[in-house]
């Protein structure tokens, strides 16, 4: 849970939410906003779609869904993102890796809109649209889903509640003010509640699973918005070996269906899903391809796994 | 009285709903204002039979002061010199051979507040009389209630004038009783004989209304507009650097007067930039209508010497009475253990609060009882010894104390030094001549005219309705 | 600058007694009863009288009845009215006051007459300051008994600064001279001078009369007068700039005051401290109550007060917000809104103790002698010392801060625990004592904010009410957490009123501050100094 | 409507409707019938406490707006008296112009007016004579206010303390600009005296019976409306807003709108109160624009209890009913008492009263 729940949850009193692990951080305060907003003057001067040639040469021979072309982003001069491409294809398990600072995060950001990029752009396949024009819902509602790092699922609200908001469909004020529940609904709903395991959890309010479960829940949420793009952040840390074991099969079984990434440091972890590997350092592709031969670069020895 | 409840929802409902056919434009809400009218005329007449006055209890008799909020400053005094005097007259038998018991409210500086409790002391608490409100916010506020349930009220304070009610009596001055005076003081060879004028003050009504006065009378008496400067600040300013700078600019080789009706609390800086800048009241003297020994106490004073203010009453002034009156109230501080009991000084509300309440008690004694149609009556024909040394009467006609004015130095220890006063009382003009719309109106409250605010008597002939 | 200010009063005071016994050499009679005649004209009389003599005597005689510290016996002598009731013969020999003393009423009419008149007796005086000031007092107004006086004076006078103020005090009888000669010098010397205090003058012979004929007749002195109206006014407009610059610095250094303890307990704390104003009203009644005492204890010394307060004020405050933070705030640390109500309701309990303590009345805040006044820079515009003094009481205060922040151990913790209390926890560090401590030098900071603001308002109970949402709106703009940002903010903030203050008039002005604070806070919501990227997110 | 359709939560529970009924029926009649007794019986109500309980009730429907802002979607807004204000102004607007030539001046402007030496009515007063307008008007222009003004914030994701803080300088701006005088709302001393609303006099007792009803049937409407909103889906998203703002973009909500639209709501709710309580105070003037009275706002939310839709009017009416007593009662001990009970229940009682209620219950 981030901060800012703590400081927009008006009351909620410690008996709350006992799993809450967020109370031990309390004296912060979140930023005005969560990140700076490039200025919407230099994003006016930059194309709504992206060039034919670029999204040819990007597609032009695979199965390719995602593309971030070119992306640069800095924060007061640090450079988090340099000139960074790459091409995700369909239904593929990626595993994006790299040592701390290398811009994982940041390039998670700049796929749902988070951060605006200072230059390049990300488009889904079959509409050239730049991503990086759209706010975070409307990316959202284009299928590229986020799991965050620590679960973020809806305390207050329990597991039922918290998949029925995520449910695709018309997403506006009046029609959630007037929307109700059909029978088709309920019916998908239940059936990701078996896909991760929390029938029997339905009713329970989400504050009160455990870690794991929850990371679960967040999971099923994502499937509930039948995402083209899963983005994963680290889903792994902090679980139990049972729980991870759990977890690499849950992913393993999502790919396929839909495009997955993964974020991750535990190379163990990252060993038993990936198939494609792609290594991050100083902003930019290091290394790309299966576990064995990013193991073996030695660019990737130097900076990455040598240190480690 | 159900059934014409459940119209005038039904009514109001419809209003909301069907708006087309509503009494809203301008012609229409003439047969409504009639019945208004008549409805008032009705519910007056039901609520005359005025409080429950059992003969023998104590006599309630309202104060409605802050007693906190941004008021309490000025506001605290008044209440405790109003306790002050009653506890006087009933060491001396009381009114009626009743004693007078205080109901003190605070209505916290908030205007809709003083509305409230003033509906309240009447209503509940069945009070004779009322003395209280400071700003001319309060009692806009509460005059609507005194007017509508008949009650009686006293305001002590100098206030814009351009009022007139059947049910206040206004102890305090208007504005050819203070302002005038001092700016035709300052215009005097005496004065400095100034030439150009700028008029200070906080941006509400009774500076706005002063001013508005004030630069009537200025045009009459010569002075280009282009010698006039008018500056107002928000409540509560605090830095006057620019504007004193702005003064020091206008005033450069003409002799110069500030007319300053700056409010509470932004005094204190005002007087102190004023000081630091340089400027002296042999140079640019300013005259401050709210400014009296009270505020004074708050800011140090000796670099403000000869600056003046214009008032009805100083406690400085040499008089018997007035002696009286300060040895007892501070006498009164310190038995009731009041904070700085020992430093307490006196000022012109106070002044009025207490002739107020003592012409309350003898047209009440006159009267023979404390039905308020009959207390109102008797209270314009009474005359007040008043602390300043003068013989002061109620106007009947206008509901106007007369009084005296003058014009005072500060001193360096917080006093004032009396430099000019009028011979006797003058008589408060309710309605200023130099405001044109006001000019034709008349305040007479005496029958048959009884009307504080027309251009005709109200009754030509006996008993005919014949109102303009 | 306080040693300055002592030095300058040292010398003040040298000077005056040298005066004085020079005064008191001289023996000669001199009846002052007539300057207690109860009509005014008799009064002037009298006055004429004394100023008549042209001696030191007449001078001090006048000067303190100026001051309202002459009294005078019942044979007439003169006495000089001291501290602690004891009265001093201005007249030699003439022994012990006879009762009943009397003092001479002075009102603006005298004074009038009174300032001029010390002014041209000490033209003499062998003393370069108080012939300045005389000469200064001289240029004010035309005067034109007195010029043959400072006619003679200026020919025998060395000093240029004092020459030119007496030239001045001539031009302005020399205007309306029959001499085209003198005319023209007089505005040569007005010219030179380029004071606003002229322009009337100069306004009035470039008037034609009602035939449309120029009142001066001569086109050269029309010429020179244009050209002295010019340079006053071009002169004038540059000063009320500097003037405009120098307020928009000092309502930013009060602003900074005010702001700099919620800087501490806003922005490092995330305490959203709306008793704020009011531990600012405690440090001013700490200083007053240090006044109190001084008066009290040691009259002699009343004016080092101040100095004094300065540690009192950040102690009284200190300890209020100590307080405040053990008892209520330590329960609700990471609930920023509940600090919010909680603190609102302590304002009210703390508003209303200081109202039962001290009285609903404003008190009295003198400010000591060497704060009081100020010096004229630039014709039209004075540095108060007292403005000054607020500016660099800021700069001390600021420094303190950051020395207290960057320098010190506990600094050191105060940093840590707000980056990272777990971490800082783990090291061992007591991270609630750290917290009491913080808010308690926030608060003491905010007392020393109340030191400031008292030498330039009011002191009531309502003081803290009217500082409280400016102090937020500078934290704000100046971005959280960030000493720099609080700075820019509270300059900004200042500089932008007081340029706006006398285009869009003080209430107008007010708004579009607001207006504008609102919209920047759109642009950049993190303030001017906001740190960016992820850092910001990770706080 | 099928029946595999359902709304996912009902307004109110069957019983609660009942409840619900028979609690607004109550307050709706009771003060008016116990005022129309003879004043000898013992139950009769005196005349004041009606005026009284209908200003309560606007207040409490104050806070019902409030607390579906801030009990719900987190946010605390201290500048809500800025939306009363004007909705109570433009209601002012209306009754000041139905006074008709009966004001002091006998003029057909309003006395401030003729006071300030102006030859005409402003542009914005023209259409005040009409009085469906003013009403529209009361509910509109706060709203609009806090669509653009939201529009702004929200779109620059500014929020928690930093919204706070600066609704708090929007209320603080709008109470400097009401006190202009050049403003043409009657400046410090604002609007009042006045005589009629609608063409019924306002002190007859028909006319103060009728504005408490409507009060009294506002505040249940304004518990309905907000009911209807906190039970809805959008009502779960402004909550999951509340708890992970961040979560609720990632599935595809845009927070933005539905802050803006709670916000705006909250707004026109806040109008409509303010429309009701000026002719029932007899006065509005830019004090009510005071930044502490909108904090008061949250303080009766805070005190009854967030995210409770009856906690928030409950407040509303204990804190100022204590206000009315002790400034009577205890007049120097008041500002104790106010200050004391915000301590304590942020301290111990953090979700009010309501919270302590329920869980002494249990």
């Amino acid at each position: 849970m981030s901060e800012e729940a703590q400081v927009l949850a008006p009351s909620s009193p410690p008996s709350d939410s006992p799993a809450d692990d967020s109370r031990k951080t309390p004296r912060s305060l979140p930023p005005a906003a969560e990140s700076p907003r490039r200025s919407s003057f230099s994003l006016l001067l930059r194309p709504l779609t992206v060039e034919k040639s670029r999204y040819d040469a990007l597609t032009h021979g695979r199965k390719a869904l995602l593309c971030v072309d070119d992306i640069s982003v800095s924060f007061d001069g640090f450079k988090a993102l340099n000139n960074l491409t790459l091409v995700l294809d369909e239904g593929e398990l990626r595993c994006i890796i790299g040592p701390n600072g290398a811009g994982k995060t940041t390039l998670m950001d700049v796929i749902t809109g988070k951060t605006k990029p200072d230059s390049g752009s990300v488009f889904l396949v079959g509409d050239a649209t730049d991503l990086t024009h759209l706010s975070e819902h409307e990316i959202a509602q284009r299928g590229v889903c986020r799991k965050f790092q620590r679960p973020t699922v809806f305390q207050g609200h329990s597991v039922f509640e918290n998949l029925e908001l995520a449910l695709p469909g018309e997403k506006g004020v009046f029609q959630s003010l007037f929307a109700r529940l059909s029978g088709k609904q309920r019916e998908a709903i239940e059936r990701i509640l078996e896909t991760i395991g929390l029938t029997d959890q339905a009713a329970t309010r989400a504050g009160l699973l455990s870690h794991g479960q929850k990371q679960w829940l967040e999971i099923g949420m994502l499937l509930a918005q039948e995402p083209r793009v899963l983005l994963v952040d680290e889903p792994v840390a902090g679980m139990t070996h049972q729980e991870t074991e759990r977890t690499a099969e849950l992913l393993n079984s999502l790919a396929g269906e839909r495009t997955v990434v993964v974020v991750e440091h535990d190379m163990e972890f990252v060993r038993s899903i990936a198939k494609t590997v792609t290594v991050l350092h100083e902003g930019s592709v290091l290394s790309e391809g299966s576990m064995d031969t990013v193991q073996n670069d030695p660019k990737v020895i130097e900076v990455y796994l040598g240190e480690s | 009285m159900k059934t014409r409840t459940a119209t005038i929802l039904l009514s109001l409902l419809g209003a909301i709903t069907g708006a087309c056919k509503g009494p809203g434009s301008e012609a229409a809400p003439a047969a409504p204002a009639e019945s208004a009218k008549a409805a008032a005329a009705t519910s007056a007449a039901a609520a005359a039979p005025a409080p429950k006055a059992d003969d023998t209890g104590p006599i309630k008799v309202g104060i409605l002061h802050s007693l906190s909020g941004t008021m309490a400053i000025s506001e605290t005094s008044l209440k405790d010199v109003a306790l002050m005097t009653i506890e006087k007259i009933n060491a001396a038998g009381g009114v009626l051979h009743r004693k007078l018991e205080p109901v003190v409210v605070d209505p916290a500086s908030n205007w809709p507040l003083f509305a409230e409790k003033a509906r309240e002391l009447i209503q509940k608490e069945h009070v004779s009389v009322v003395f209280g409100c400071w700003t001319s916010v309060s009692r806009k506020s509460v005059l609507p209630v005194f007017e509508e349930l008949n009650g009686l009220l006293f305001y002590p304070v100098q206030y814009e004038g351009e009022e007139s009610s059947y049910n206040v009596f206004y102890t305090g001055a208007a504005p050819n009783q203070q302002a005038i005076p001092a700016v035709e003081y300052l215009m005097s060879a005496k004065g400095g004989g100034a030439k150009k004028w700028v008029l200070l003050g906080t941006d509400y009504v009774y500076p706005r209304t002063t001013n508005k006065i004030l630069n009537y009378f200025l045009k009459s008496k010569g002075v280009p507009e282009s010698n006039i400067m008018e500056k107002y600040t928000p409540f509560g300013h605090s830095d006057y650097q620019t504007i004193v700078a702005d003064v020091k600019k206008f005033a450069a080789g003409t002799p110069t007067a500030v007319v300053s009706t700056i409010n509470g609390d932004s005094n204190v800086p005002f007087y102190k930039e004023l000081a630091n800048q340089g400027l002296k009241a042999s140079d640019i003297p300013v005259v401050a209508f709210s400014v009296g020994e009270e505020e004074l106490r708050g800011i140090d004073t000796k670099p403000l010497v000869g600056h003046l203010a214009a008032w009805n009453y100083f406690m400085s002034i040499d008089t018997p009475e007035n002696k009286k009156f300060i040895a007892d109230w501070k006498e009164y501080a310190k038995a009731k253990n009041l904070p700085d009991a020992d430093k307490r000084v006196t000022n012109d509300p106070m002044e009025a609060t207490y002739i107020g309440i003592k012409m309350w008690a003898q047209a009440a004694e006159q009267a023979g009882t404390t039905d308020i149609n009959a207390v109102r009556q008797a209270i314009g024909y009474q005359t007040v010894r008043s602390p300043s040394g003068f013989t002061i009467p109620m106007d009947a006609k206008n509901h106007h104390l007369h009084k005296p004015v003058f014009i005072a130095e500060i001193k360096a220890d917080g006093q004032f030094q009396v430099v000019w006063k009028t011979e006797g009382p003058i008589r408060a003009q309710a309605w200023s001549p130099f405001i044109p719309e006001s000019s034709k109106k008349i305040a007479d409250w005496t029958f048959p005219w009884a009307c504080g605010n027309c251009t005709e008597p109200k009754f030509k002939t006996e008993g005919a309705v014949a109102e303009k | 600058m306080m040693q300055l200010f002592r030095a300058l009063l040292v010398a003040l005071v040298a000077v005056t007694l040298a005066f004085v016994r020079e005064a008191r050499a001289d023996s000669t009679v001199l009846d002052a009863s007539g300057l207690c005649a109860t009509e005014g004209t008799d009064v002037a009389r009298a006055v004429e009288q004394i100023a008549a003599r042209r001696d030191a005597l007449a001078a001090r005689v006048l000067s303190a009845m100026l001051d309202g510290d002459l009294r005078v016996d019942a044979s007439g002598a003169p006495f000089l009215a001291q501290r602690g009731d004891t009265y001093q013969a201005l007249l030699a020999g003439s022994g012990a006051a006879k009762p009943p003393l009397r003092t001479p009423v002075v009102d603006n009419q005298l004074r009038r007459q009174l300032e001029p008149a010390i002014a041209g007796l000490r033209l003499s005086v062998a003393d370069d300051d108080i012939r300045l000031s005389a000469a200064e007092d001289l240029a004010k107004h035309r005067n034109d008994e007195l010029a043959p006086l400072v006619r003679k004076a200026l020919q025998s006078e060395k000093n240029a600064k004092i020459r030119e103020k007496l030239s001045l005090a001539l031009a302005q009888v020399d205007l309306s001279s029959d001499d085209k000669q003198k005319r023209l010098g007089a505005l040569a010397a007005i010219k030179s001078a380029a004071d606003a205090t002229f322009k009337p003058d100069l306004e009035r012979l470039l008037l034609k009369d009602e035939h449309g004929v120029f009142r001066e007749a001569d086109a050269d002195v029309r010429r020179a007068a244009a050209s002295a109206l010019g340079s006053i006014d071009s002169r004038v407009m540059l000063y009320s700039m500097v003037g405009n610059l120098f307020y928009g610095l000092s309502l930013g250094s009060v602003l900074l005051l005010a702001a700099l303890g919620l800087a501490i307990t806003f922005g490092l704390m995330r305490v959203i401290n709306m008793a704020h104003g009011e531990l600012l009203m405690i440090g001013a009644y700490a200083t007053y109550a240090v006044e109190k005492f001084f008066q009290a204890h040691f009259p002699a010394h009343e004016d080092l007060y101040l100095i004094f307060a300065v540690p009192a004020a950040f102690c009284a405050a200190g300890a209020v917000g100590l307080l405040i933070e053990r008892t209520v705030l330590r329960f609700l640390y990471g609930r920023p809104l509940e600090t919010l109500l909680a603190t609102w309701g302590i304002s009210l309990m703390l508003i209303q103790t200081v109202r039962l303590i001290f009285g609903a009345q404003n008190v009295t805040v003198a400010n000591p002698q060497w704060l009081a006044g100020g010096v004229e820079v630039l014709p039209g515009f004075v540095l108060t010392y007292s403005r000054v003094a607020v500016i660099l009481f800021s700069g001390v205060v600021v420094a303190f801060v950051w020395f207290m922040l960057q320098r010190t151990p506990l600094g050191l913790h105060v940093r840590a625990v707000t980056q990272n209390r777990d971490m800082a926890a783990g090291m061992g560090i007591s991270t609630r004592r750290v917290d009491s401590w913080t808010f308690a030098i926030g608060s003491g900071v905010a007392g020393l904010g109340g030191v400031a603001l008292s030498q330039l308002g009011n002191v009531g109970p309502e003081l803290g009410q009217g500082y409280i949402v400016d102090s937020f709106m500078v934290v704000v703009l100046g971005g959280v957490g960030k000493l720099s940002g609080t700075l820019a903010g509270a300059f900004g903030l200042g500089i932008a009123n007081k340029l706006l203050e006398p285009a869009a008039g003080a209430v107008l002005g007010k708004i579009a501050i607001l207006g504008f604070i609102i919209l920047f806070i759109q642009r950049r919501p993190q303030g001017i100094f906001a740190l960016k990227g992820r850092a910001a997110e990770v706080t | 409507m099928s029946a595999a359709l359902t709304r996912l939560e009902p307004v109110l529970p069957k019983r609660g409707w009942a409840a619900f009924g028979a609690v607004a029926l109550l307050s709706i009649l009771l003060v008016p019938a116990l005022n129309s007794l003879s004043p000898s019986s013992a139950l009769h109500l005196p005349d004041y406490l009606v005026t009284l309980f209908g200003k309560f009730l606007c207040y409490a429907t104050v806070a019902i707006a409030m607390d579906l802002l801030w009990g719900y979607a987190g946010i605390l807004s201290l500048g809500h008296g800025v939306f009363f204000a004007i909705g109570g102004y433009a209601m002012g607007m209306c009754l000041m112009r139905a006074i008709g030539e009966a004001g002091v001046y006998r003029s057909k402007l309003p006395d401030f007016m003729v006071f300030l030496d102006w030859k005409e009515l402003p542009w914005f007063w023209r259409p005040m004579d009409n009085f469906a307008f003013a009403l529209v008007a009361a509910l509109a222009v706060p709203g609009l206010l806090a669509y653009g003004f939201g529009f702004l914030a929200f779109r620059s994701r500014i929020r928690g303390v930093y919204f706070s803080i600066i609704t708090q300088a929007l209320t603080f701006a709008m109470m400097l600009l009401f006190f202009r005088n050049e403003t043409g709302l009657g400046g410090n001393n604002g609007l009042t005296d006045f005589k009629q609303i609608y063409g019924y006099p306002l002190h007859a007792a028909g006319t103060k019976h009728a504005l408490y009803m409507l009060s009294a049937a506002g505040l249940c409407a304004a518990f309905l409306i907000c009911r209807f909103v906190t039970t809805s889906k959008a009502g779960r998203v402004l909550r999951s807003i509340r708890d992970q703002e961040s979560r609720v973009m990632f599935l595809g909500y845009d927070p933005t709108r539905f802050k803006l639209f709670v916000y705006t709501l909250s707004a026109v709710i806040c109008g409509f109160a303010g429309a009701l309580y000026v002719p029932q105070v007899g006065i509005i003037n830019p004090s009510e624009l005071q930044p502490s009275n909108s904090i008061e706002m949250a303080i009766w939310v805070a005190v009854g209890g967030r995210g409770s839709l009856i906690g928030a009017p409950l407040g509303a009416f204990v804190v100022n009913g204590a206000k009315s007593w002790f400034t009577v009662a205890l007049p120097n001990a008041w500002l104790y008492i106010l200050g004391l009970l915000f301590v304590a229940v942020t301290l111990f009682f953090p979700r009010g009263l309501v919270g302590a209620l329920s869980r002494i219950r249990k």
